[in-house]
């Protein structure tokens, strides 16, 4: 087994699921031969062809209403959005089309879609190239929506979307792309959409995370170990629909709960998170379910002292499970 | 038979249509226009919370079905499609089935509102209520078409309102890049609701956009049914060839309100109904057969005995049908296996 | 003093903009001569005339995207959605622009619209006529968020937001514009954009809603006062920036948290209220802290028996409050 | 003086320019494109995190903000604009302040990326990162100049990609209804990043979309600086006699990377570089101005010094200024009054 890069492991899943199923095909606006801004579909177009990997105009409505009606036409359409920041003009095609085109058709017609998208900061990105998206589309039934951590579970995870009969959002934190690595198979292999999974064992405290956030919140428990803190960690990798038994097995076994998302804190994903804790685990808590989250702007500034500002950090993180922990 | 007769006569056959094509033709108008009226009266006798309808625009929708091919090609409707879609496959007592919310609409099961119109087994896309966004959808089925090689063409429909959306640009961009065999309809009545044409472009013709993406567009008379099938059918044969999107507008007249929620004397004069109500297709193209002696009173008679009867037989195996059971909203949020 | 219609109090906060401020205009789909579908902008036209009461083309990016330009060049514009089902295309104009318009260029601009959306279900409104949206809008910093359920607050607060130097989602629950009446003043009043409201004092629990929702909750307090049970209401009526002290102090004072809301469940918008609670008011609680809200499916189906199986009633609302004060 | 010298030295005089004016032209073609060399340099030397620039657009930029009011007209511009603010009337400095992220950025206190301008004072909006929604703000800013009558015209650009987005169709269509007195630019530099022009759209000049509208539209070669003159001043014309929206499409090379980002060499080949090299207005204005005998060998150097001593202080003055203050980063989330 290969230790690869995150942004290869999605790469990996495109060039597999390609090979493997001629109604695969990939969308969205340099795709072809730059191979996306971030190279997710390196390769493709010269192994497959223009009419598989499709350079869109820049009209992102199009592309997740064209990969609809494809989808409705017998194609297992992977529609990119360069940056999740620039998804908002599909907004419309996403929720109310994508994501009701089943429950509206008394299940008679499906929506298998990847709708792909890059999101969260990363240095230097700004107000618009690091917006966390997963709020707006986790709430939205019809609609899956992931987020993986590690490079085996982007591939397995984007595998399992890319066969799944319904639409599913798929966010890759774009700060992981090329500095997060870890062992993948080459072969096939996928990773079931639905159940979380808890990364590290551990007694004093429950934390939630997904993306990004759950490799600094590991490095976090890692810090504070030392301490004599002992945190156990679960990977939120669905978001929609989501494994609420882990979560509260994991808030029965520790007592505390502290959720950490990098999106800005006001009705952020990991509000419910808290509140399904606190109604279904209220006896188990022993402290105040905590949310560790971005301030409440509208974007994370470019300026560096602004943007380090903002920024959840490993740091910021062991603060709070620090504070938490002495509750 | 006169000599006027005669050449009248001959439009129809120099297109190719026989004489029981265009009988056939003028049955489904005039079916569409008998389901519309009955709708409305189910409406106004509180048998049915909703209507919206397609009086006026039924010639050229039937026109425009005709050269479709019912199994093969895919519609994309929109809440007027009442007409094409029965050419294209549904009955009147799916549609009644829809109005009437029950458990065995095949559209929706009863979930969406009448007008949303869809149905797998003649290749109906299920439809939304945001106008617009089905122009994206045909394109993508059609691309579909292209690269699996199946020979289908997609016809998608909206009003001229619904040109105006984002999604309308975007979705004729992409089908002349691409070339995807997909006609593009709209049917333009000079009102988006209350909103008349003047403000809603400046242009008097939608048509004139197509040069704009790089396909051919054309207008035709919406009252004038064979002009109609002829703009389509040519349209049709270029999609088959792989030559591309056309881009057609038909001019119809809009004969009622919006919809049962509104009322359009508030803001159409009677003068503009009163001339909109000349236009009626139902009254051209029977004009039109009976003046090349294909509908007779005696033929016509039995036409709309046909036809009413068809309607009655709906309305009762509809209103019979069973509501859905609450249980069942919980379904289908997600696949479910087959 | 008038009991009027909630839509007239609509109304007339209109008239009276226009007349007070050259400045305030108008625009939307069908919102001139037919004086909108709901009739919030009748009689419009005709005063002020069709330069600034704009019944504009059938493209709701444009209709945000254009009010947000006339606001930069010293207009006041209320941009009429004609169902907040269809707000979704206008979302990248509102949230990418509107919301960040001040923040990005760091208070030198400013976006001063309002954005007018009828939200929520009717009788037979169906998957697409009956949306709530508020938990998207609420979560984005710099927009506001109000959902009056009075016709008092609702003239007092349109007034307020179209003087507001920012942006303001207004949204207005279809059912109460023809049922819901009460007393309003015929002359000039602000209700200011912020402050929660307790409608009805009690001690056992407290109750939060908004819109239409707070109207049923009024109702099912009433219903179950006979039962002994006294619930304290609050109406939610700002959702953003959201007055927290309000809602602890309640809760300081009932122990008991009950969070209702039309929109489904999942991360709707009282999941931040539940969050808020559990975090801040950890010791006050004796119960945990309880949602009633929508069924996760995408949308509210026609068929009456469906339409009914979705819709929160005051019954509804009624049996959770026994549940939660029994707890 | 050659007879050539004197028909050619006849064009700008004949669009009314003086030789004055040419010369200022030049400059800030030299300027912007000095200013440009400089980011890149900057970035290169890690002294910046991200570059976007405009080298082989300013030709146009300078000719099309020519006409207009520094101080009464809107300008909405898009991030290839650095020629065009300049001659708007923002600095070098200022946008090396950006550039460097500066809390005296005054287009946004360092909070967004470089290439994201905006100025108050110059009547420049501020404008984001998301393509295409700068259009119907454009489109709104002119439609409230109409309403209050003031007079003034707005400009806002786009590159051709841009124009795909449904926000722009849905921005020309307002404007022309609304005869807003807007000038619709778009520079067409035939990529999107590396989306060629005919993956973009199936028509070869985005102008011809004009008259789907129902408004003017134009094309001009973006390396011919008078005619750019040209074409923009009579649709200024005609937008100050109220007369409403031209579409003006200049073609323009796109000299380098998309963005510092960005390796143009994946999809671009040798030739097409070279090719493209040849259309530098820099270098075709110049030739133009030695032709009619304005730039000598001596006043051409005046000028390259005169350019680089701007962007030196330039560069030193943004380089001094302080870094925004962790704690502003609350700040003008709303309203904080005057
Ligand atoms: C995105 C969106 N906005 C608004 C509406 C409300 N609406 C329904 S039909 C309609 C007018 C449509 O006019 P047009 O497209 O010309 O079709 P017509 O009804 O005239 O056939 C409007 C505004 C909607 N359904 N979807
Ligand atoms: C809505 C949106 N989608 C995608 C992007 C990413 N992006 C930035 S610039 C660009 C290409 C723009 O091409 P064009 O409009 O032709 O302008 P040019 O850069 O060629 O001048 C893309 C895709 C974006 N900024 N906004
Ligand atoms: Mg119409
Ligand atoms: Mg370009």
């Amino acid at each position: 087994m290969a230790e690869i890069r995150y942004i290869d492991a999605i790469n990996q899943a495109h060039h597999e699921e390609m090979a493997r199923d001629a109604r695969v095909l990939v969308l969205g606006e340099d795709v072809g031969r730059k191979g996306g801004v971030f190279g997710a579909t390196m390769g493709l177009v010269e192994k497959f062809g223009e009419d598989r990997v499709i350079d869109t105009p820049l009209a992102e409505s199009s592309i997740a209403g064209v990969a609809i009606g494809m989808a409705a036409n017998g194609l297992l359409p992977i529609a990119e959005f360069q940056f999740a920041d620039f998804i908002h003009p599909a907004f419309n095609q996403i929720v109310s089309e994508a994501a009701r085109m089943r429950y509206r058709s008394n299940g008679l017609y499906g929506c298998p879609v990847v709708f792909r998208a890059p999101y969260g900061g990363s240095h230097g990105t700004a107000l618009y190239h690091s917006q966390s998206i997963e709020a707006f589309y986790a709430h939205v039934p019809g609609l899956k929506v992931v987020a993986p951590s590690t490079p085996y579970d982007a591939k397995g995870m984007l595998k399992a979307a890319i066969r799944d009969p319904d639409p599913v959002m798929f966010l890759e934190h774009k700060r992981m792309y090329r500095i997060v690595r870890g062992e993948v198979p080459d072969g096939d292999y996928t990773v079931p959409i639905g159940p979380a999974v808890v990364r590290r064992q551990g007694r004093d405290l429950s934390l939630f995370a997904y993306g990004w956030m759950l490799n600094e919140s590991l490095a976090a428990a890692e810090s504070v170990a030392a301490e004599g803190i002992d945190v156990e960690v679960t990977d939120v990798r669905t978001l929609a629909p989501l494994d609420t038994d882990t979560i509260l097995t994991s808030v029965a076994k520790t007592n505390r709960a502290l959720i950490v998302y990098e999106d800005n804190l006001f009705l952020g994903y990991g509000a419910e998170i808290a509140a399904r804790i606190a109604e279904a685990a209220f006896f188990d808590l022993d402290a105040p379910v905590t949310r560790l989250a971005g301030p409440d702007v509208p974007g994370i500034p470019f300026a560096k002292p602004l943007e380090e500002w903002f920024s959840i950090t490993k740091d910021k993180i062991a603060t709070a499970i620090r504070k938490l922990a002495a509750y | 038979m006169s000599a006027e007769a005669k050449t009248v006569q001959a439009r129809h056959r120099v297109l190719g249509l026989s004489d029981q094509d265009v009988l056939e033709m003028y049955y489904y108008v005039a079916l569409a226009r008998a389901l519309d009226e009955r709708m409305w009266v189910l409406q106004r006798a509180g048998k049915a919370m909703f209507v919206i309808s397609g009086a006026g625009h039924e010639g050229c929708q039937v026109a425009a079905m005709w050269p479709m091919d019912k199994k093969l090609d895919w519609f994309v409707p929109y809440y007027r499609s009442v007409a094409a879609c029965l050419v294209k496959g549904m009955t009147a007592t799916d549609m009644l089935l829809g109005l009437f919310a029950r458990a065995t609409d095949p559209s929706s099961g009863g979930r969406q509102m009448p007008g949303h119109y869809g149905h797998p087994r003649f290749k109906i896309l299920s439809t939304s209520s945001p106008v617009g966004t089905q122009y994206p959808h045909a394109v993508g089925i059609a691309y579909a078409s292209r690269l699996r090689r199946t020979g289908e063409v997609t016809m998608v429909s909206i009003g001229e309102g619904g040109t105006s959306q984002g999604d309308w640009h975007e979705a004729l961009n992409f089908a002349a890049i691409h070339k995807c065999p997909v006609l593009l309809i709209v049917e333009n009545n000079e009102l988006a609701i209350s909103v008349p044409l003047r403000k809603q472009m400046a242009v008097s013709s939608v048509a004139v956009r197509a040069a704009g993406y790089g396909m051919p567009g054309v207008t035709a008379d919406g009252s004038d049914v064979l002009e109609c099938f002829r703009v389509t059918r040519e349209a049709y044969d270029r999609a088959k060839r792989g030559e591309g999107p056309t881009l057609i507008e038909f001019a119809v007249p809009r004969l009622g309100s919006h919809s049962s929620d509104d009322q359009q004397e508030r803001y159409r004069s009677r003068e503009e109904l009163e001339q909109v109500r000349k236009r009626d297709p139902l009254l051209t193209f029977r004009a039109y057969l009976e003046r090349v002696g294909l509908l007779t009173q005696g033929t016509l008679q039995d036409m709309t005995d046909r036809v009413r009867r068809e309607i009655d037989l709906s309305t009762d195996e509809a209103d019979r049908a069973p509501l859905p059971q609450p249980d069942t909203a919980t379904r289908h949020v997600f696949y479910e296996g087959e």
